[in-house]
């Protein structure tokens, strides 16, 4: 159902993972995950190692956050976020390169898993592992299945639809064991016996690495999805691979399902087996006018600049700077922002191929309502949304809109759509909110 | 008599006679259905139905102030004193003189004091560009100039300059509070109009600190707590690394204005101070008289 | 303003008087109406048989059913001294656009056309009602022609019968009519029924 | 296939509203949203078939024997104001939640053309009972139909940035005039 | 590096735009215009010039002077309008009653209600019904088709168009085979040699143009099968019934406007519903409805009533046949 | 008010058909040609200035509950006068409005003037109202029939302005809606 084809621009597609300096400042947000900030545990002047503990997530949904490097705190307090506001953050100085006991850095594999279902899931809180797919949700919380629900399946999304970005690309083909062992401690922890892992067609090496390890590893399986925007939405892949709809509203639990990035699978093996938390990841910073587009291994909170300047610097033409791919992506502000765990790509986009194109009346060509993957009326939701309407825009399901962008993508009139679909959509949950207090 | 007149009187009068049977066990069943007074009432309000009041269009207020059978804390922003007045006259009861008021847009951001960082495209909207980022300034609090408030106004009573990118409130503002739920910001603030349209406030809603603040903003509340210190009356308050004004302890000594250092604080439709060096430059007018 | 009460007596001898009075009025301004409006429809008749026939003097009214129609014709033969002038046939027919429309048509003795007029139509204004005298000249063509060698069909369909542009359907209709009437009348316009 | 043609006939060729202007007020006034058009095509789908029937009787069984018919206009209307506010009593005692559906469109509808003008024209066109009230239904589901489709655009105009002058009453006789073009294309139907 | 731009995302855009699609109707619309020109000589030229001219003037003027607004009529819609105008009225057409159409088309059907992708009723056919009811006289004299090879063009000779031989034969009680001398050939009227509208004599051109359409993906294929379908299913029906007083299928598929109204007037985005399930029943609305006037109806076509009539109950449409929602259950409060 | 404002606010101010949008039946139904309209107007105008006098006549001798009924007595009455006095005197202009002449009853301006107006007025004013307000009633009819008659059959009061036979639509029921939108739109300040 629905979906477009945006043209894939895979530039970095065969750029080998490169690993980037340490730099010597780093700001490190305290709401990186999905759900509660995490409260700070050390304060200014404290000496940290690499991978300590410094913010602890208290609440059910919330996640810690451990030093990336080692050195002393400058300040706990506010940095710019993505989109201009301040957000509470720790910054710490780079000194020396001391981790903590325990963390095993040597690149052997770990295959075999000791830990109990508990442990795994006590170990993955522990550590600190969010989603890496983007929308950073604690994953610990994920593998707590509520009583009375019964999970049977975990995916692991492997399909990275987001147009240029090819961190998880380059994960599957590089990692391609350290992901597997991942997805069979997630499986473990979720106590599963079935795991499948959904790939584009357009990646036929990590489809045919995938495939060919996974014989080893029982229950795995690897498919091979049309090659279609969002095909990686979770939804839509989970009726790609098992023909189950998750109703409208609910989570997926409700078909039995469990969806986990690569990304995550990857951080869940390195917390698991070498009780590494998670304070780097994989970052693709590509665009066509970029000298040295590549992937990246880089610490949680290195500045977005520097990631710019190992890729070739900021070219005269750039109009946008985008954190994340063209389709979802958030325009950054300020170059100063920090990666954070949700980070998967920087892109830069010069002026002419970003801009938007000019607004014009809706001519009802009803292209948004065949491209929508969750069979909305966007034009209709967007237009009510523009009359204030929201009990209109709450009955027509603009909750269930995955803000996948495919609308506003294919609009030939340029229409905003999302843009005010996301303001409907802020505005009718805050009136659920108000009506359930 | 003739025969068709006849017959006609005996059918007709037949009709009439059980239409009035029918109607009287009609009328037995729907006693006094709505108090007349609020008729009376509805009637001299303006029929703006901005809603200013509080109420869901002029009929429900009037219909709130017949049932309240009292005018406290009832007051229609569009007609004003004048009419709360005649109300009370029609019902005989006390009006409640409240100060008139107007609305001030607490941002004084313009293009030249808070110099724009980045560009924003997309849908014209201030509710849309909030949820989104910061602002071109980076000011996270500062107007967004996309001007929802000037749509929601119904009385054409606020625009957005073009020179400073900021909104203007003119003459026509009924203080009717469109605009103060309109702008995400909270902006907008409605304020007593003052004596002689004298009014002294605090142009700024940033609630950084002063270093952050005046990184965006060079006219930014700094929260230094000066104004705070020199006032005589005990008029401003700081929270949050801001101060306000409160203008029913404020007397319009204006002392505050000349001691913010960021020229913060506004003053409006006051005489020329006399020359007293730089300060002979007057803040940016925000209300246009006549 | 004293209003009245409205107690249940109050109400009831209100409307029975205002009622009363309505009715009292009415009879009153019918009566006095009555004969005019008889006046009215009878002269329309009489203007319509007048229109369709030379002069006479008297009148003669009688029906009968024709071959093909559901409902009678009228006859109004008319005389000047003893002599038959002609005779004015009511006559209809259910093929208009829009339904039945009733015209009057007279034939002198020798069964030509003496003229035609249009009783009551809903044929679509500017467009089938110019078979209306009073909006074309479109029926004058009938005036003067006799059915036994005139074909009362539109060209169309092989007739010698202009129909109004646009508007076959009525002039068919209307050349149905007349053929009603003229048949009818060829068969037992002379007889009394 | 008499009764066929004469629904045919009111419904499309010669819709009450489109073709005949009745009940024009309601047309327009109640119109805006399809869930209170659809109230009140009910309510008059109802008052309509028991005016028509009691007229009809009071008509044959009163005024024509006494050769009264020049009190048809005071008597119907009389009979059907009556007659309204009588449902509406029964009504609210007997379904309250059918009241709460129609009943707030009862006192619209003793002002409306359509149902005096359908008891009348009843009469004219010398129909039957069965007839009449055969007539009388096709004549209301006319109405019925035209005003839900009508609802329909309105509640999309609303959306739309319709030029200030034209907003409201305009647009919607323009589109009344443009759905009576449209409907011309019956013509000949029956 | 100059000032970094800030907007929601997606941050890219597919190449579809308002005039690349509406250009791509022109386009389609290209080989029966040709034709028309072959058939009809100067006189298609003339009417289509003053068509799309006209159209684009009031345009032009609305948006300009009453609404004061911008002026779009480089978006190639009025263009659209003015060729589809053309296409429905006969070549020779006087240009007075040919401005009136544009007029009404424009002005009426499109700028009141606040111009493109507002109106409810297909512009086009508003001119179109407008002018045949105004002027049934013009616009029922249809020349005959003088291919512009043949011998020297001199006053263009009347004739009726196929359906009107049908539907005036069948009035006077002639049948079918009666017909069948009169009535052109199924090639002939898929050539277009034959009389009638400008744009409705070749259906051959016309489903080139189809075609094109819709392996452009301008059109989808819900509307025109629907219409299409529910055409030949209600004809055939009754074809079955009685052979020698209903026409069979292809010939109503073939003749008039059909195909011109079911690819390029049906379709139009603005007045046609948006959910899958809706244009199909908004196509299948629109066949019945057409064959209901042909067969029963005063007019031998009924393609343009049929198609505003499912326009005006488009909002109906909308509102009742949703597309088919991701996960049907409804969220839990 | 003064007597000169209650008169001559019905033809622009509160015309009844552009500004408050009553009767549109009768407004549409008959305007199809000037002389069709203007009749129309004056057999209202007789209606209202009969009915206002009388109900301003009467109306502290009605009790509030039986107010509507008798005031629809009162208005069918003139009506029904007016009827007889149409069919004896003004057969051809009678059989032109047709239905429209008995549903001048509930033409809501006629009930409305009279609830709203001559219900609390004094019998000179109410009659002045009336007066007015019917006849602003027949201007907006005489307006839009002439518009039609012009540009549905090139004349104007039967006068041939041009050859020809103009455009039909404006005869038939389309254009009457579609030229009351246009007048509705140019009339209405915005
Ligand atoms: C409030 C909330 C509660 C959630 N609870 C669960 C949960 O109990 N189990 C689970 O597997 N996922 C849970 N999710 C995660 C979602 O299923 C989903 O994976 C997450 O929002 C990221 O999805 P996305 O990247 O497609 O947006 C929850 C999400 C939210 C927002
Ligand atoms: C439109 C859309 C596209 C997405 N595309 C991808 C994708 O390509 N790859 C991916 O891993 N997650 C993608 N996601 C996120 C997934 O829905 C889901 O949140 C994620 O796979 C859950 O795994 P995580 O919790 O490990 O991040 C997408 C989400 C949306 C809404
Ligand atoms: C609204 C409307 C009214 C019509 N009124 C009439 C009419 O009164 N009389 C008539 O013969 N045809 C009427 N027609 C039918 C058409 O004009 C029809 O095409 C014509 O009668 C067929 O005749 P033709 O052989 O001249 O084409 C009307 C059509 C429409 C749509
Ligand atoms: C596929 C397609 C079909 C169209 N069909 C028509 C048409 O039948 N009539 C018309 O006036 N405009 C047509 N247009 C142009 C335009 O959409 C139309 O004028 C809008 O209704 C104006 O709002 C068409 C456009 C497209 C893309
Ligand atoms: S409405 Fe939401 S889910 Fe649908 S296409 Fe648009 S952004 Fe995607
Ligand atoms: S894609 Fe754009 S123009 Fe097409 S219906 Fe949706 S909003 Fe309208
Ligand atoms: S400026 Fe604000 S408060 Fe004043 S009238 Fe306008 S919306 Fe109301
Ligand atoms: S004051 Fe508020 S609503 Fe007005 S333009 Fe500024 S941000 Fe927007
Ligand atoms: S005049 Fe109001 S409904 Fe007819």
């Amino acid at each position: 159902m629905g979906g477009v084809h945006p043209p894939e621009q895979k530039l970095t597609a065969g750029k080998a993972i490169e690993v980037l300096p340490v730099p010597s400042v780093l700001s490190i947000p305290l709401g990186q995950a999905l759900g509660a900030p995490s409260r700070a545990v050390v304060a200014k002047g404290d000496a940290v190692k690499a991978g300590q503990l410094i913010a602890r997530g208290e609440a059910f949904i919330s996640a810690n956050i451990h030093s990336p490097v080692s050195g002393k705190v400058l300040k706990v307090d506010e940095v710019i976020d993505t989109s201009g506001y301040r957000k509470p953050a720790i910054s710490i100085q780079t000194e020396g390169d001391e981790w903590m006991d325990g963390i095993d850095r040597s690149p052997e594999l770990v295959r075999e898993c000791l830990l109990n279902q508990e442990a795994i899931v006590a170990r993955i809180k522990e550590m600190g592992i969010v989603g890496l797919g983007g929308a950073t949700f604690p994953s610990h919380v994920k593998l707590m299945v509520p009583g009375g629900k019964k999970v049977d399946t975990l995916i692991i999304n492997g399909v990275e639809c987001e147009p240029y970005l090819t961190s998880d690309h380059r994960l599957m083909l590089e990692r391609t064991e350290e992901v597997l062992i991942g997805t069979t401690i997630l499986m473990k922890g979720l106590g599963v016996s079935k795991a499948l892992i959904g790939i584009e067609g357009n990646k036929p090496d990590a489809l045919e690495a995938l495939g060919r390890l996974a014989g080893a590893y029982p229950g795995i399986s690897v498919h091979a999805l049309k090659v279609k925007y969002p095909q990686g939405g979770e939804k839509q892949l989970i009726r790609a691979l098992t023909g189950r709809e998750v109703p409208s509203g609910r989570l997926p639990l409700e078909v039995g399902c469990v969806v986990n990035n690569v990304g995550t699978a990857f951080a869940v093996y390195e917390a698991v087996q070498k009780n590494k938390p998670l304070v780097e990841r994989v970052v693709t910073v590509t665009g066509k006018s970029l000298t040295r587009p590549g992937n990246f291994l880089v610490r949680i909170g290195t500045p977005v600049s520097a990631l710019i300047e190992a890729a070739g610097g900021v070219p005269e033409s750039t109009g946008k700077v985008i954190n994340g791919g063209p389709m979802m992506g958030k325009a950054l502000t300020s170059l100063d922002v920090p990666v954070v765990k949700g980070t998967s790509g920087i892109l830069l986009m010069d002026d002419t191929s970003s801009a938007r194109v000019e607004v014009e009346p809706c001519i009802r060509c009803s292209r948004c309502v065949s491209v929508c993957p969750m069979g909305l009326e966007p034009y209709l939701l967007a237009l009510l949304s523009a009359n204030e309407a929201w009990d209109r825009v709450e009955t027509g399901r603009a909750m269930d809109c995955i803000e996948c962008g495919s609308c506003q993508y294919t609009c030939p009139s340029g229409r905003p759509l999302l843009d005010h679909l996301r303001l409907g959509k802020a505005r009718v949950g805050q009136i659920i909110r108000n009506r359930r207090n | 008599m003739d025969q068709t007149v006849l017959f006609a009187l005996l059918s007709l009068g037949t009709l009439g006679t059980g239409s009035a049977v029918i109607l009287y066990f009609v009328a037995q069943r729907f006693k006094v259905i709505e108090d007349p007074r609020i008729d009376v009432v509805n009637e001299l309000l303006p029929a703006a139905n901005c809603g200013g009041c509080g109420y869901a269009g002029c009929r429900n207020f009037a219909e709130a102030i017949v049932k309240n059978e009292s005018l406290e804390g009832l007051n229609c922003p569009v007609g004003g004193n004048e009419v709360m007045q005649r109300i009370a006259a029609a019902l005989g009861l006390e009006a409640e003189m409240a100060d008139p008021l107007i609305a001030v847009v607490r941002c004084s951001g313009s293009h030249e004091h808070a110099p724009q960082k980045v560009k924003y495209e997309g849908a014209s909207s201030c509710a849309f560009a909030h949820n989104l980022y910061a602002g071109e300034s980076g000011c996270p609090f500062g107007c967004l100039g996309l001007g929802d408030c000037v749509v929601s106004c119904d009385f054409d009573a606020i625009y957005i300059d073009g020179s400073t990118g900021l909104p203007v409130v003119d003459i026509r503002c009924v203080a009717c509070g469109a605009c103060v739920k309109a702008c995400p910001r909270g902006i907008i603030e409605l304020r007593p109009k003052g004596k002689k349209d004298r009014r002294i406030y605090v142009s700024c809603v940033n609630e950084e600190k002063g270093g952050p603040a005046r990184k965006n903003c060079a006219v930014a509340c700094i929260g230094c707590g000066k104004c705070v210190k020199v006032c005589a009356f005990d008029a401003i308050r700081l929270e949050n690394n801001l101060a306000w004004i409160d203008p029913k302890k404020c007397t319009l000594c204006r002392k505050c204005v000349a001691e913010c250092p960021t020229d913060a604080i506004h003053e409006l439709n006051f005489p020329p101070r006399k020359p007293r060096g730089e300060e002979a430059a007057a803040p940016e007018t925000q209300t246009q008289l006549s | 303003m004293a209003k009245r009460e409205s107690s249940f007596k109050n109400m009831v001898i209100t409307l029975l008087s205002v009622t009363g009075i309505a009715a009292l009025s009415l009879g009153g301004v019918y009566n006095l109406t009555r004969e005019p409006i008889a006046e009215a429809q009878k002269a329309k008749l009489q203007q319509a048989i007048g229109e369709v026939l030379p002069p006479f003097s008297e009148l003669e009214e009688h029906e009968a059913m024709p071959a093909d129609g559901p409902d009678p014709l009228v006859f109004y033969v008319a005389r000047n001294a003893d002599s038959i002038v002609g005779t004015a046939v009511r006559t209809y027919t259910d093929r208009g656009f829009s339904g039945r429309f009733t015209i009057m048509v007279g034939f002198l003795p020798d069964g030509t056309i003496h003229n035609t007029a249009v009783l009551e139509h809903k044929e679509t204004p500017g467009l089938g009602d110019k078979m209306d005298i009073r909006k074309a000249p479109w029926s004058e063509q009938f005036r003067g022609k006799n059915p036994a060698e005139y074909r009362l069909q539109v060209r169309k369909d092989g007739g010698d019968v202009d129909a109004i542009t646009a508007a076959t359907i009525s002039s068919r209709a209307f050349c149905d009519a007349v053929q009603r009437a003229y048949d009818t009348q060829q068969q037992k316009g002379g007889e009394k029924q | 296939m008499e009764y066929v043609i004469i629904i045919i006939a009111a419904v499309f060729v010669n819709n009450i509203v489109l073709a005949q202007f009745l009940g024009i007020c309601p047309f327009l006034g109640v119109s805006t949203k399809v869930g209170t058009a659809t109230g009140m095509s009910m309510a008059v789908l109802f008052v309509i078939t028991l005016a028509t029937i009691v007229t009809w009787l009071v008509q044959t069984l009163v005024l024509d024997p006494l050769g009264l018919g020049f009190l048809q206009t005071i008597t119907f209307i009389l009979i059907i104001a009556a007659l309204v506010q009588m449902v509406e009593i029964i009504l609210k005692k007997v379904s309250p939640s059918l009241y709460q559906a129609l009943g707030i469109f009862l006192p619209l509808i003793t002002t409306n053309c359509a149902v005096l003008g359908v008891a009348i024209l009843v009469v004219q066109k010398d129909y039957n009972l069965l007839q009449g009230v055969v007539f009388a239904v096709a004549n209301a589901l006319g109405f019925g139909l035209a005003l839900l489709i009508f609802s329909g655009i309105r509640e999309h105009l609303e959306l739309m940035d319709v030029p200030r002058r034209m907003r409201g009453v305009p647009i919607a006789l323009l589109t009344a005039g443009i759905l009576a073009l449209a409907f011309m294309g019956f013509a000949g139907l029956v | 590096m100059k000032q970094l731009t800030i907007s929601g995302s997606p941050h890219v855009h597919g190449q579809d735009t308002i005039r690349g699609l509406m250009y791509g109707v022109v386009l389609a619309m290209v080989p029966a215009m040709l034709v028309s020109v072959y058939f009809f000589g100067l006189d298609a030229v003339r009417v289509m010039l003053i068509s799309v001219g006209a159209c684009l003037l009031f345009e032009f003027l609305i948006q300009k002077y009453l609404l004061k607004g911008p002026v779009s009529i480089t978006d190639g819609s009025a263009v659209i309008t003015g060729i589809l105008l053309s296409f429905n009225v006969p070549s020779n057409l006087p240009w007075g009653i040919l401005l009136i159409g544009a007029l009404v088309a424009i002005g009426i059907g499109k700028m009141s209600f606040g111009g493109l992708g507002r109106n409810i009723f297909n512009p086009a056919l508003v001119g179109r019904v407008f002018l045949l009811i105004s002027f049934p006289v013009q616009m029922t004299t249809w020349p005959i088709p003088r291919p512009i090879v043949a011998e020297g063009i001199t006053d263009a000779i009347t004739g009726p168009t196929p359906l009107g031989i049908l539907k005036e034969g069948l009035r006077k009680g002639e049948s079918l085979q009666d017909l069948s001398s009169q009535l052109p050939d199924y090639l002939t009227t898929l050539m277009g040699n034959h009389g009638g509208c400008l744009g409705e004599v070749s259906a051959i051109a016309l489903l080139i143009g189809a075609a094109y359409m819709l392996v452009r993906r301008i059109i989808t294929w819900h509307i025109p099968a629907a219409y299409l379908g529910s055409v030949v299913l209600f004809s055939g029906i009754f074809w079955l019934i009685d052979p020698t007083y209903y026409a069979d299928p292809l010939f109503h598929l073939l003749t008039g406007g059909m195909i011109l109204g079911i690819f390029f007037m049906a379709t139009d985005y603005t007045t046609s519903p948006m959910s899958p399930s809706a244009q199909l029943v908004y196509g299948a609305g629109a066949g019945i409805i057409t064959m209901i006037i042909r067969i029963w109806g005063a007019y031998p076509e009924g393609v343009s009533f049929a198609i505003l009539i499912m326009n005006a109950v488009v909002p109906l449409l909308d509102r009742g046949l949703k597309p088919r929602r991701f996960g049907e259950a409804i969220k839990a409060q | 008010m003064n007597q000169l404002g209650n008169f001559t606010k019905g033809f622009l101010k509160e015309n009844p058909v552009f500004v408050m949008l009553l009767g549109m039946c009768p407004t549409l139904g008959v305007s199809t040609s000037a002389i069709n309209g203007i009749g129309m107007g004056l057999a209202t105008t007789f209606v209202l200035v009969g009915s206002n006098v009388v109900v301003s006549l009467i109306k502290d001798l009605i009790p509030d509950k039986v107010r509507i009924p008798s005031y629809i007595v009162v208005i069918a009455s003139f009506v029904t006068i007016v009827e007889l006095v149409m069919q004896g005197f003004m057969p051809a202009l009678f059989a032109q409005l047709g239905l429209f002449i008995p549903l001048i009853v509930v033409n809501c301006i006629v009930l409305g003037r009279a609830e709203a107006f001559a219900s609390k007025q004094s019998v000179g004013s109410s009659a002045i109202d009336g007066l007015g307000m019917g006849l602003g009633f027949a201007f907006a009819l005489g307006i839009l029939g002439s518009v039609r008659e012009v540009l549905g059959s090139q004349s104007l009061f039967g006068f041939k302005l041009l050859p020809g036979d103009g455009m039909l639509v404006f005869v038939l029921a389309p254009g009457a809606f579609i030229a009351l939108g246009y007048l509705i739109a140019l009339i209405r300040k915005a």
